[in-house]
C-alpha cells in the first residue's frame, strides 16, 4: 500500500516537475507546478510529517500559487520561441542536469549512513503534528521563526517597493 | 730634505700649475700661463736634480725608499697607500720625463701662442707631465695604473686638444681605448700579482717573487703577459700600435712630449721596472722582445713611405720603442734606458722642428708638397738635421751609442739573441734610408710657394685653414688653427728648446761611451744589482765592433737617401713600380688598422646592432609582451564567458557545482 | 636621531603641501638639507671599528605579526644614507629651479620617495624593509607618470610607469612571501618576529633557502635592473622627469644591491654558495649586455640608463665574489655609481635644455662656450668609466680583486666591461661636447643654478677620489662579517657535519686559518 | 519505502529543477523551477527527518517554504516592474550588462 | 503538553532586537508625512545603537537561544563592519534617485533589513538559523538592487541577482539538507560531533553537503566560478547599493563561511582544504584577469571583488586562528578601500554624464583633489601597496598561509596582486595622468534618455560624499601606518573560533 502510495506520489511530483520545465505556456508552467506540490504533500504525508503536509498545500498551493496565476495573468503568458541563442546551452545543461542527478544519486547510495536503507525509526503518533513543530519553532528555533516573519515583511516592503505605483507617478 | 719628499715635490709642481692655469683660465694672461706652466716643470725638474743629489750621497746599495702619504684604499687585506718609491730608476725616469718636458713646454710657450686655448693647453701638457711622473715614481701596482690611465687621459685629451675636428676626436678616442686596455691587462696583472704575492707594493713583490715562483712557471709567465699588454698599448707595440699615427692630430708639441719622449717609453721602465719577474718568466721576456723586433722592422718600412711628415716621424718613433722593449726585454736595461733617454732628445728635437716646418707649410703635413726649407727656416732646418742625425744613429751621435749598444748586448747574450743584433742593424739600415729621406725631401731643393713666402715676407699668408687629413674647413672657434697663425721660427722659446735639444742630441750619447765613462749603467747599477742578466757585459771589443758596423750603416743609409731621393729622383717611382704589393702593404701599414677594424670593431658593433634590434625587441619585450599577451588574452576568456546571459551563468554555476561534487565524491573514495 | 632622519623628509614634505607655489621647491630642498646635515652627522657619530647596529631603535610595530619598528646604522648602509641624502638635495635643489605643476604635489612626493628610500637602507627588520622596498615605487610612480614625458611613437609616460611598477612589484612580492616564509620557518613555531638579525641567529634549512634567495633576488635583480629584467627600464627611463631621474637612477638600482648584502648573504648563506655562480653569470650578463646596449644607443637617457645596467651588474659581482674585498668594493662603488650617475642626469638635463634634442647624434661642439660645464662633465665621464685614480676605479679594483680571486675567468670576462665603459662614457661626453657645432644649438655655459646642483656632486666625486678609504674603513668591519658569515659555514648544522665543500675548504684553506 | 527512495527522488527533482532554470527563458518559469529545486529540498529534509527521527528537518522545510514564498513574491513584483517598463519578459533580452 | 520557555538573554541580542525595532520605526516614518524626510536620520541613529550595542557586547561571548545564535567577537567585529558600511551607505544614498523611486522610508528599512540579516549570520550557529538569516540579508539586496527602477540595468541587475542567488540558495538548502541527514542535527556543533563521531568523515554524502554548501557559499563571497553575477549586479544597482554589497555581504557571508567551516565541518579539513585552496586560486586568476581593461568601475570593482575574495578564501583554507584574525583584518581593510572608491564613484557618477566610466575620473587630481586623494588611496591599498592596510591585509593573510603550508596560494596572491596592477594603477593614472586616448567625450545615451539621472555638478562637494570617501581613505592609511588596534581587533575575532 505504502509504496503504490509513494510510487504515485513520486510520479505526480516529478510529472508536475517535468511539466514546469516543458511546457511552453507559463500558465500550464504553474499549473503543472500545483500538481507536483500536491503530490508532494502526498508525500510529506507518507513521510509522517502532517503538519508540513498541510503547510505544503494551504501556503504554497493555495496562497503563492494564486499570485503565481494573477501575476501571469496580468503580464500574459506568451510562449516562448525554440530558438537557443547561447552556444552550447542546448547540450550543456541537460549533461550537467544528469551529472548533477548521477552524483547526487552515487553520493546517496554509497553512502555509509545505514539508515538510508531503513524507513526510518518507529515514531509516535505526535511526531510531526502541529503541536511538536510549534513547539519546536518557539523553543530551539526561535529566532529562525521571527526572522521568517521579518523576512515576510521585508518582501511586503519589496512587492510594495517594485510593484506598486510610486507617489511620484501618481503626483 | 730626503729623496722622497724630492719625489714628492716633483710630483706637486706639475699639478699645482695644472691647477692654477686650469681654474685661472679667465683670469690669468696668456703670457703668465705660460710662464705657470714651464716654470713648475723646471722646478720639478729642479727638485728631480734635488733627489738625485740625495741619492748620490748614499750607499750605492741603499738607494732606494718608499715613503707614503695616507691609505689609500686599505681594507680586506688589500694595503694600497698613497705612496712612491724612489730609486735610481725612477730617478732617471723623472729627470729624463721633467728635462724634456722643460723644452717642450717653452717650445709650446711660443708655438702655441695664437691658439685660443692657451690655457687649456698649459693645463693639459702639466697634468700631463704630473701623470708621468705619478707613473715613475708610484710605490706600487695600483698607483701605476693611476699614473698610467692619467698618462692615458692627458693623452686623449691632448689629442683631441682641437674637439672640432672630427679627426681629432676620433683619434683620441682610438688612444684613450687602446690604453685602456692596456690598463686592464695591467690591472689583471695586479690582481694575479696580488693573488700569488699577497701585495701591491714594488718592494715585497719583487722581494717575494723569487721566493713564490719558479721560472717560466704559467703564472709568473701571464703576469708578465698581461704587463705586456700595458707595455705594449701604451708604447704602441704591435698589435696596439694603431694609435699612435692618429695621435698625430694633436698639435706638435703634443706629438713631441708625449708620442715621442715621454709616454711612449713607459712601456719600457715598466719592462725595466718589473725586470725581476721577466727574468722568472724568460718566455714571455723573449715573446716580448720579439714583438718589439716585429714593431721596429715594420714600423721601420711604413716609415720608408710615409708621405705625412709627421706621421713618419711617429712611426719612426713606433720603431725606436722597438729597440728599446727588444733592449729591457732581453736584459740590456740600461743600454735601453740609454735609448729612452737619448730618443727623448733627437725625437723631441725632430717633432720640433718639424712643427715648425708644418707651421711654415701652413699645417700641410705631406713632404711630396715641401722642399727648400733649408733656405726658408734655417735654424729649424739645423735642428732638424741634428735631430736627423741622431736618429739616424751617425757616428758620434747620440742614438749612434745607445742603439749599438742593444745590439752588442743581444751579440754578447749569445744563441738565440744574435738574431736581434743581425735585425736590429737592418732595422738601422732602415732607419738611416728613411730618416734621410725625410730631410731630403724637405730641405733642399727648389723653396716651395709657402717655403718661398717666408723667404720673402718673412711669414705665410694663411687661407682658410683645412683639416689636412679630410680637407673640410676648420671650424675655428677653437683657435688653433686660426688665421693669425704663423708662427714658423717665429719665437725665441722656440729657437731656445730646439736648441738645448739639438745640443743634447748630438753629445747626449758622450756620456755612455763603451769602456769610457758608462755613467748611466754605473748609476742603474743599483737598481739591477740582483739582475744575472745585468750582469752580462758585451766586451769591449764586441761594443766596438759594433759602433763600427753600426756606423758603417748609417753612413751607408744616409748614401742610400741621398741616392734615391736628390742623385737619382726618379728611382723610388720605378721601385714603387716594381714592387708593387710591398709598397701597397706599407703604404697601407701592413693593414693593421682594418684587420682590427675586422676583428674586433666590427664584430662589436654588429653584437650591439643585434642587441639592440632583434634582443631588446623581441626577447626582452618579447618577455613583457608575451606575458602581458597571455594575461590580456585570459581576461579576454574571461569577459567573453560573461555574455550577460543570466541563465549561462546559472549554467556555470551547476558546472561549478558538479566539478566540486565530483571533487569530493573522488577524495571521498 | 634615527627617527629624525628618517621621517624629516616626509615632515617637510607634508608641510609643504600647504605652502604657497612659489616657496614649495625650496622648503623641500631646505627638507633634504636637513637631512642631509643629520646624515653627515651620523658619519660623524660613526663608530668606524665597530661592525654592529649603531643607532639603533627596535619598538614593536605590529606585534601581533612580529613586525618591529627597526632601525640602524652600520657599515653595509652608513654611506648610502649619505648619499642618498646627498642625491636628494641635488635632485631637490636642481627640480626647485625650475617650474613644475603642481609643485606642491610634486615635492611632497619627492620627499615621500626619500623617506622611503632611506627607510628601505635604514630597516633591520625584514617586513619593514619589504614595505619600504614597495613603498619607494609609489612617489616614483607619480612623479614620473604626472609630470614625465610622453614619447612620440612609443608608450605615453603613464604605459612606461605601469610597466615600471608591474615589473618591479612582480619582484617585490615574491619577496614579500620569501619574508614572511623566511620568518616563519626560522620561527619554527616559535615566537614569530622578522628580525634580520634574528632570522640570521636561527638560520634556514637549506631547501628553504634555495626557494626564498630567489624570491628576494627577483626583486632585487629587477629593481637594479639586471640583464633579461631590464625590459622597463628603457622605457621608464625615457618618460621620467630628469631632476627625478637624478635621485632615482642615482639611488634606487643600489637598493637592490644592497639587499643582496643585507638580506640574502646573511639569511640564506647556503643558497648563495649554491647560486653563486648562477648569479654571477646574470650580473656578467648584465655587465656586457648593458656595455653593448649603451655605445649603441643614441638617446642620452638611455646611455646612462644602459651604462648603470652593466654598473649594477659589476656591484652584484662584486657581493657575490663572497669575499670581503668584492663586497667593500660593491659598497663603495655603489656610493660611487651613485654620485656619478646623478650628475650625469643633471647635465642631460642641461643639454637637453640646450639643445632641445635627447639624441646624441644632434648634439655637438659646446665646450668652447661652456667650458666649466665641460670639465664637470669631463670629471665625471672619466669616473663613470672608472678612471684609474677615481674612486670608482678602486671600487671596480675591489670587486674584480674580489672576483678575481675567487672566480678567476668571471673576472677576465668581467673586466673587458672597463674596456668597454671607456667608450660608451667618452663617445657621450665627445658628442656632446666635441666635435662641430650643429645649428641652431645654444652653446651657453652652465648657469649659476645648475652649477650650485651640480658643482658639489662633482666635489664629491673628487673628494672620494682623493680618498675613497673614507668610507672602505667605516664599512670593512661590517663586510667581513657579512661576508664571514656565508663562507665560514655559520650555516646550519646539516650542513657542518656533512663538512664544507670542497669549494668551500679551498676558500677557508685560502683565506683564514682553519681553527683545530 | 525506504527513505533512499525519497532522497533519490528529491535528487531528481532537484536536477529537474536545475535543468528548467538553464534552458527556459521566461523569468515566471524559472521562477517555477526555482521552486522546485527548494521543494526538492524539503523533500530532503522531511525524508531525513523521518529517517533520524527528530523533527528539526520539518521545521527547516517549514521555514524553507516561508523563505520560498518570499522569493515567489520579489520575482513576480520584478516581473511585474519590468513588464511596466515595457521590457521583453525574457531573461536572455536582458543582457545590457555583460563583458 | 510541556513548553520549555528558551532562555532569551537580552543584553546579547540586544543589537538584533534594535535592529529589528528600528527597521519597523523607519518604515514607519514613511507613513507620517512630517518624518518622511528623517529616515536617513533614523536609520543612522539605528545603526548606531546597534553598533553602541555591539561594542557593549564586545569580549563577552556568549550562546543565545537555544544555539541558534553565538554573539562572540568574531560576529561582533563582523556585524560592526557590516553597520560601518551601511552607515557609509545611507551617507552615501542622500540625494540617490533610487531612494526617491523606492521611497526613502522603505529604501532604508530595506536596508536595515539586509543589516539584521547579516548580524544574524554572523552570529548564526544553527543552519536554519543560517539560511534564514541568508536569506534576510540577500532579498532586501534582490530589491534594493532593482530599485532605480528607472534603469534598465537596475532591474536586469535585479532579476539576475534573484536567479541566480536563488539556485545558490535552493543548493545551499540541498547541501544543508544533507548534512542534517548524515548527522541528525541542525547546530553546527551537533553537526561537528556528528561528523565524527559516526565515522561520517569521509563520507560521500557528508561531503557532497559540504561542495553544495561550499558552493552556496562562494557564491555569496563572490568566489569563482560562482562569481558571474558579481560584475553584473555591481554594475546595474544603484551605486550606494553596489558599495554595502560589495563589503558588507562579503564580511557577513565570509563570517559564517569560516564559521561554519571551522567549526561544522572542522573536522574535515583535510577534505575540504585543498578544494577551497584550488578555489580560492582560481578566484584569484579570474578576478584579477577579468578587471583588466573595464572601463565601469563598478564593474571593475566588481571583478577586483572577485580576487580580493579569493585572497580572503585564504583565511579560511588554512583553518587557523591567524587565518581568521587575517580573514577579519582583511575584511576591515576592505571596507574602508572599497567605500573610499565608492564614495568617489558616486559623486563623479552625479557630477559627470559618464556615469561610473572611467572617463569621469580624467583629470580629477588637478580639478578635484580632495575626491582623487581618497580614490588614489583606494586604489593604491586595493594593489596592497605599503602605507596603506591593504598591505598589512596583505601580509597578514600570506603571514597565515605560509604558516599552514599554504605557501604556494600566498605566492598566488602574490601573482594576483601583480596583474591587479594593470586596472588598479590605470584608474590612478586616469586621475593624474595625461589620457591615454583623445579627449573625453560625451556618451551618445547621455543627457537625452529617460534612464539618465540627473546631473548635479556640485556632487563632487558634497560634505556627504567627500566626507566618507576623506574618512574612509584616512582610516586605510591609518591603519596601514598603525595596523595595531586592528590587528588587535582581528585578533580578538580570530581567537574566538578556536
Amino acid at each position: 500500500m505504502e509504496e503504490v502510495l509513494f510510487f504515485v506520489s513520486a510520479i505526480g511530483a516529478l510529472g508536475g516537475a517535468i511539466g514546469v520545465v516543458a511546457m511552453r505556456n507559463p500558465f500550464y508552467s504553474v499549473l503543472a507546478l500545483i500538481v507536483h506540490l500536491f503530490s508532494l504533500a502526498a508525500l510529506f504525508l507518507l513521510l509522517a510529517s502532517a503538519f508540513v503536509a498541510a503547510a505544503q498545500v494551504v501556503v504554497y498551493a493555495g496562497a503563492v500559487m494564486v499570485l503565481y496565476v494573477f501575476v501571469v495573468a496580468y503580464v500574459g503568458g506568451g510562449g516562448e520561441s525554440a530558438w537557443e541563442p547561447i552556444p552550447g546551452q542546448r547540450l550543456l545543461a541537460p549533461a550537467l542536469a544528469i551529472a548533477l542527478f548521477v552524483e547526487l544519486s552515487i553520493a546517496i547510495l554509497s553512502s555509509a549512513l545505514l539508515a538510508l536503507g531503513t524507513e526510518g525509526p518507529e515514531v509516535g503518533p505526535g511526531f510531526g503534528n502541529p503541536e511538536a513543530i510549534g513547539k519546536l519553532l518557539l523553543e530551539k528555533f526561535l529566532i529562525p521563526f521571527e526572522a521568517s516573519s521579518i523576512l515576510l515583511l521585508l518582501a511586503a516592503i519589496g512587492a510594495i517597493v517594485l510593484a506598486g505605483r510610486k507617489r511620484e507617478e501618481t503626483a | 730634505m730626503t729623496a722622497t719628499s724630492w719625489a714628492w715635490l716633483v710630483l706637486l709642481f706639475p699639478l699645482l700649475g695644472s691647477i692654477v692655469i686650469g681654474l685661472g683660465f679667465k683670469v690669468l694672461p696668456a703670457k703668465v700661463a705660460g710662464a705657470i706652466g714651464t716654470l713648475s716643470i723646471g722646478l720639478a725638474f729642479a727638485c728631480g736634480i734635488g733627489a738625485l743629489l740625495c741619492l748620490l750621497g748614499e750607499d750605492p746599495e741603499a738607494r732606494h725608499h718608499a715613503s707614503s702619504l695616507w691609505d689609500y684604499a686599505s681594507v680586506a687585506g688589500l694595503d694600497i697607500k698613497l705612496g712612491v718609491y724612489v730609486d735610481p730608476l725612477s730617478v732617471f725616469m723623472v729627470l729624463v720625463v721633467t728635462g724634456v718636458s722643460t723644452l717642450i713646454h717653452l717650445y709650446s710657450y711660443g708655438y702655441m701662442q695664437s691658439d685660443k686655448g692657451y690655457h687649456r693647453f698649459f693645463s693639459y701638457l702639466n697634468f700631463f707631465v704630473f701623470s708621468m711622473l705619478l707613473l715613475v715614481l708610484a710605490g706600487n701596482f695600483v698607483l701605476l695604473i693611476v699614473g698610467w690611465a692619467f698618462v692615458g687621459f692627458a693623452s686623449y685629451a691632448l689629442i683631441s686638444f682641437w674637439y672640432r675636428r672630427e679627426t681629432a676626436t676620433r683619434a683620441g678616442m682610438k688612444a684613450f681605448v687602446i690604453n685602456v686596455v692596456g690598463d686592464v691587462g695591467l690591472t689583471l696583472a695586479a690582481f694575479l700579482i696580488f693573488r700569488e704575492l699577497g701585495t701591491f707594493d714594488y718592494g715585497p713583490a719583487f722581494e717575494k717573487a723569487p721566493e713564490v715562483f719558479t721560472t717560466n712557471e704559467w703564472t709568473i709567465t701571464a703576469i708578465c703577459l698581461l704587463l705586456l699588454v700595458g707595455a705594449f698599448a701604451k708604447s704602441a707595440q704591435l698589435p696596439f700600435h694603431t694609435w699612435l699615427p692618429d695621435a698625430m692630430e694633436g698639435p706638435t708639441p703634443v706629438s713631441s712630449l708625449i708620442h715621442a719622449a715621454t709616454m711612449v717609453t713607459a712601456g719600457v721602465y715598466l719592462i725595466a721596472r718589473t725586470h725581476v719577474f721577466f727574468e722568472l718568466a724568460p718566455t714571455a721576456a723573449d715573446i716580448s722582445a720579439f714583438v718589439g723586433l716585429a714593431t721596429l722592422l715594420i714600423a721601420g718600412t711604413i716609415a720608408l713611405v710615409m708621405t705625412d711628415l709627421k706621421r713618419a716621424i711617429a712611426y719612426s718613433t713606433m720603431s725606436q720603442i722597438g729597440y728599446m722593449i727588444m733592449g729591457v726585454s732581453i736584459g740590456a736595461y740600461s743600454a735601453g734606458l740609454f735609448h729612452l733617454m737619448t730618443h727623448a732628445f733627437f725625437k723631441a728635437l725632430l717633432f720640433m722642428a718639424a712643427g715648425s716646418i708644418i707651421a711654415g707649410m701652413a699645417n700641410n703635413q705631406n713632404i711630396d708638397k715641401m722642399s727648400g726649407f733649408g733656405k726658408a727656416m734655417r735654424f729649424t732646418s739645423i735642428a732638424f738635421l741634428c735631430g736627423a742625425l741622431a736618429l739616424a744613429a751617425f757616428p758620434g751621435t747620440s742614438g749612434f751609442f745607445s742603439k749599438d749598444e742593444i745590439l752588442a748586448y743581444a751579440e754578447a747574450r749569445g744563441g738565440m739573441y744574435v738574431i736581434f743584433t743581425v735585425l736590429g742593424y737592418v732595422g738601422a739600415l732602415i732607419t738611416a734610408v728613411y730618416t734621410f729621406r725625410l730631410v731630403f725631401r724637405v730641405l733642399p731643393g727648389v723653396p716651395c710657394k709657402e717655403a718661398q713666402e717666408l723667404i720673402d715676407s718673412g711669414h705665410v699668408a694663411h687661407e682658410e685653414p683645412r683639416n689636412p687629413a679630410t680637407g673640410e674647413l676648420e671650424d675655428t672657434d677653437v683657435g688653433f688653427p686660426g688665421a693669425t697663425h704663423h708662427v714658423a721660427e717665429g719665437s725665441w722659446p722656440m729657437k731656445a728648446a730646439m736648441g738645448v735639444l739639438s745640443v743634447l742630441a748630438l753629445i747626449g750619447g758622450l756620456i755612455q761611451i763603451p769602456g769610457v765613462d758608462d755613467v748611466l749603467s754605473k748609476w742603474l747599477d743599483p737598481v739591477f744589482e740582483n739582475s744575472p742578466l745585468a750582469a752580462i757585459h758585451p766586451s769591449l771589443s764586441t761594443d766596438w765592433i759594433g759602433l763600427g758596423i753600426g756606423g758603417a750603416l748609417s753612413i751607408l743609409g744616409i748614401w742610400l737617401a741621398h741616392f734615391l731621393y736628390v742623385q737619382q729622383p726618379t728611382t723610388p717611382a720605378y721601385l714603387i713600380e716594381k714592387l708593387r704589393p710591398l709598397y701597397t702593404l706599407f703604404v697601407n701599414k701592413w693593414y693593421f688598422d682594418e684587420l682590427i677594424d675586422l676583428l674586433i670593431v666590427r664584430p662589436a658593433l654588429a653584437i650591439g646592432r643585434f642587441a639592440n634590434r632583434v634582443f631588446e625587441r623581441v626577447v626582452v619585450d618579447g618577455l613583457v609582451t608575451g606575458t602581458e599577451g597571455t594575461v590580456r588574452s585570459a581576461g579576454g576568456v574571461v569577459r567573453a564567458v560573461q555574455n550577460g546571459f543570466v541563465r549561462s551563468y546559472a549554467l556555470l554555476l551547476v558546472a561549478g557545482f558538479a566539478g566540486l561534487a565530483l571533487y569530493f565524491l573522488i577524495s571521498s573514495s | 636621531m634615527i627617527n629624525a632622519l628618517l621621517w624629516a623628509p616626509l615632515a617637510f614634505g607634508i608641510v609643504g603641501l600647504f605652502l604657497p607655489k612659489r616657496a614649495s621647491g625650496w622648503w623641500a630642498t631646505l627638507g633634504a638639507l636637513v637631512t642631509l646635515v643629520i646624515a653627515v652627522g651620523m658619519v660623524f657619530d660613526f663608530d668606524t671599528g665597530s661592525s654592529g647596529l649603531q643607532h639603533s631603535v627596535d619598538v614593536a610595530w605590529i606585534s601581533g605579526l612580529g613586525v618591529d619598528y627597526s632601525l640602524g646604522i652600520d657599515g653595509l648602509n652608513l654611506f648610502l644614507i649619505v648619499l642618498t641624502a646627498v642625491l636628494w638635495v641635488g635632485g631637490t635643489a636642481f627640480a626647485a629651479f625650475r617650474e613644475w605643476e603642481r609643485p606642491q604635489l610634486f615635492f611632497f612626493l619627492m620627499l615621500l620617495a626619500e623617506t622611503a628610500t632611506l627607510g628601505s637602507f635604514l630597516a633591520q627588520d625584514l617586513l619593514l624593509f619589504v614595505l619600504f622596498f614597495d613603498l619607494m615605487l609609489v612617489p616614483f610612480y607619480f612623479l614620473f607618470g604626472a609630470w614625465g614625458s610622453d614619447r612620440e611613437g612609443g608608450p605615453s609616460a603613464a604605459a612606461a610607469t605601469l610597466k615600471m611598477m608591474i615589473y618591479t612589484l612582480i619582484g617585490s612580492l615574491l619577496m614579500l612571501v620569501g619574508a614572511i616564509a623566511a620568518a616563519i620557518i626560522s620561527a619554527d613555531g616559535g615566537h614569530l618576529t622578522f628580525s634580520i638579525a634574528a632570522i640570521q641567529q636561527q638560520g634556514l634549512d637549506v631547501d628553504s633557502q634555495r626557494w626564498i634567495f630567489w624570491f628576494f633576488a627577483a626583486a632585487f635583480l629587477v629593481k637594479m635592473p639586471a640583464f633579461l629584467l631590464h625590459g622597463w627600464m628603457p622605457d621608464a627611463y625615457r618618460a621620467a622627469p630628469l631632476p627625478v631621474l637624478v635621485v632615482f637612477s642615482g639611488v634606487l638600482a643600489k637598493v637592490g644591491a644592497y639587499g643582496f648584502l643585507r638580506i640574502v648573504l646573511p639569511l640564506f648563506p647556503d643558497a648563495t654558495i649554491e647560486f653563486q655562480e648562477v648569479i654571477l653569470v646574470i650580473a656578467l650578463a648584465s655587465i656586457l649586455y648593458g656595455s653593448v646596449m649603451a655605445f649603441t644607443q643614441t638617446n642620452v637617457r638611455l646611455i646612462a640608463g644602459y651604462s648603470s645596467v652593466a654598473q649594477l651588474g659589476f656591484i652584484t659581482a662584486g657581493v657575490f665574489a663572497l669575499r670581503a674585498d668584492g663586497a667593500d668594493g660593491a659598497i663603495l662603488q655603489m656610493v660611487n655609481h651613485g654620485l656619478v650617475v646623478a650628475p650625469i642626469f643633471v647635465i642631460v638635463a642641461i643639454l637637453v635644455e640646450r639643445t632641445g634634442t635627447e639624441d646624441i647624434r644632434e648634439m655637438g661642439g659646446m665646450a668652447l662656450r661652456a667650458p666649466v660645464l665641460a670639465v664637470l662633465f669631463l670629471v665625471v665621464a672619466l669616473a663613470t668609466l672608472a678612471m684609474p685614480g677615481s674612486a670608482n676605479f678602486i671600487g671596480e679594483f675591489y670587486i674584480l680583486n674580489g672576483l678575481f680571486q675567487e672566480k678567476i675567468v668571471f673576472a677576465c670576462i668581467a673586466i673587458s666591461g672597463v674596456a668597454m665603459s671607456a667608450y660608451y662614457a667618452l663617445r657621450l661626453y665627445q658628442h656632446a661636447m666635441h666635435n662641430r657645432k650643429p645649428d641652431g644649438i645654444a652653446t651657453r655655459e652652465i648657469g649659476l643654478r645648475d652649477a650650485v646642483v651640480l658643482a658639489p656632486l662633482v666635489l664629491c666625486i673628487l673628494a672620494l677620489a682623493l680618498y675613497p678609504q673614507l668610507i672602505l674603513h667605516r664599512t670593512a668591519p661590517t663586510v667581513q662579517q657579512t661576508v664571514a658569515g656565508v663562507t665560514n659555514g655559520d650555516a646550519p648544522e646539516a650542513e657542518l657535519a656533512s663538512g664544507p665543500t670542497g669549494r668551500n675548504q679551498a676558500y677557508i684553506s685560502r683565506n683564514r686559518p682553519i681553527d683545530p | 519505502m525506504n527513505i533512499e527512495w525519497y532522497i533519490v527522488l528529491s535528487s531528481l527533482l532537484f536536477a529537474t529543477g536545475a535543468i528548467g532554470i538553464l534552458i527556459r527563458r521566461s523569468p515566471m518559469v524559472i521562477l517555477l523551477c526555482l521552486e522546485l529545486m527548494l521543494n526538492a529540498g524539503n523533500l530532503a529534509l522531511v525524508a531525513f527527518s523521518r529517517m533520524v527521527g527528530n523533527q528539526q528537518g520539518q521545521v527547516f522545510a517549514i521555514v524553507v517554504m516561508v523563505v520560498a514564498a518570499c522569493e515567489v513574491v520579489i520575482g513576480l513584483g520584478l516581473i511585474v516592474a519590468i513588464f511596466r517598463r515595457k521590457l521583453p519578459l525574457n531573461v536572455d533580452d536582458l543582457r545590457e550588462l555583460r563583458g | 503538553m510541556n513548553f520549555n520557555e528558551p532562555t532569551l538573554d537580552y543584553a546579547g541580542l540586544s543589537p538584533v532586537i534594535a535592529l529589528t525595532v528600528g527597521l519597523c520605526v523607519v518604515l514607519l516614518s514613511a507613513v507620517f508625512k512630517p518624518v518622511r524626510r528623517s529616515a536617513p536620520g533614523l536609520t543612522l541613529l539605528v545603526l548606531a545603537t546597534a553598533a553602541g550595542l555591539l561594542i557593549w557586547q564586545w569580549g563577552d561571548p556568549k550562546d543565545l537561544v537555544s544555539g541558534a545564535l553565538r554573539i562572540d567577537d568574531l560576529s561582533v567585529a563582523i556585524s560592526l563592519i557590516a553597520i560601518l558600511t551601511a552607515g557609509f551607505c545611507v551617507l552615501l544614498s542622500i540625494r540617490e534617485p533610487a531612494t526617491e523611486q523606492a521611497g526613502l522610508g522603505e529604501y532604508h528599512a530595506l536596508l536595515l533589513g539586509s543589516v539584521l540579516g547579516m548580524v544574524l549570520l554572523a552570529e548564526a550557529q544553527n543552519l536554519v538559523t543560517f539560511f534564514v538569516a541568508i536569506e534576510t540579508l540577500s532579498i532586501p539586496l534582490y530589491i534594493l538592487c532593482a530599485t532605480n527602477l528607472r534603469r534598465e540595468g537596475s532591474l536586469e541587475s535585479g532579476l539576475k541577482y534573484l536567479i541566480v542567488g536563488s539556485l545558490g540558495s535552493a543548493t545551499l538548502l540541498y547541501g544543508m539538507a544533507f548534512l542534517y541527514g548524515g548527522t541528525a542535527s541542525t547546530d553546527f556543533a551537533g553537526i561537528a560531533t556528528g561528523i565524527a563521531h559516526k565515522g561520517m568523515l569521509d563520507d560521500p554524502l557528508i561531503l557532497v553537503g559540504i561542495a553544495m554548501c561550499a558552493v552556496g557559499l562562494a557564491f555569496k563571497t563572490s568566489i569563482a566560478p560562482f562569481h558571474q553575477w558579481t560584475p553584473d549586479v555591481y554594475e546595474g544597482a544603484p551605486t550606494p547599493i553596489t558599495s554595502f554589497m560589495a563589503v558588507a555581504t562579503k564580511a557577513a557571508a565570509f563570517a559564517v563561511f569560516v564559521r561554519f567551516f571551522d567549526v561544522a565541518l572542522g573536522p574535515q579539513v583535510d577534505e575540504w582544504q585543498p578544494a577551497l585552496a584550488v578555489l580560492a586560486a582560481v578566484s584569484i586568476v579570474v578576478g584579477n584577469v577579468g578587471a583588466l581593461g573595464q572601463d565601469s568601475l563598478k564593474r571593475l570593482l566588481g571583478y577586483s571583488g572577485i580576487a580580493q575574495a579569493g585572497y580572503m578564501l585564504g583565511g579560511i583554507v588554512v583553518a587557523s586562528e591567524s587565518g581568521v584574525s587575517a580573514l577579519v583584518f582583511y575584511l576591515a581593510a576592505y571596507a574602508f578601500m572599497n567605500l573610499a572608491a565608492f564614495a568617489v564613484i558616486i559623486a563623479r557618477e552625479r557630477e559627470t554624464p559618464f556615469g561610473d566610466d572611467i572617463r569621469a575620473m580624467r583629470g580629477l587630481g588637478a580639478e578635484r583633489p580632495l575626491l582623487a586623494w581618497p580614490l588614489t588611496i583606494s586604489m593604491l591599498a586595493l594593489a596592497g601597496l605599503p602605507a596603506t592596510a591593504g598591505f598589512i591585509g596583505k601580509l597578514y593573510l600570506i603571514e597565515a598561509l605560509v604558516e599552514s603550508d599554504y605557501t604556494w596560494l600566498g605566492v598566488f596572491i602574490a601573482i594576483g596582486t601583480m596583474i591587479s596592477l594593470g586596472y588598479y594603477l590605470r584608474v590612478v593614472a586616469t586621475m593624474w595622468m595625461r589620457p591615454e586616448g583623445g579627449p573625453a567625450t560625451t556618451p551618445a545615451i547621455a543627457g537625452a534618455s529617460p534612464e539618465a539621472d540627473p546631473i548635479d555638478p556640485e556632487a563632487g562637494k558634497r560634505l556627504y560624499l567627500v566626507g566618507p570617501a576623506l574618512l574612509a581613505a584616512a582610516a586605510t592609511v591609518f591603519f596601514g601606518v598603525i595596523p595595531q588596534p586592528l590587528v588587535e581587533f582581528a585578533e580578538r575575532a580570530g581567537s574566538s573560533l578556536f
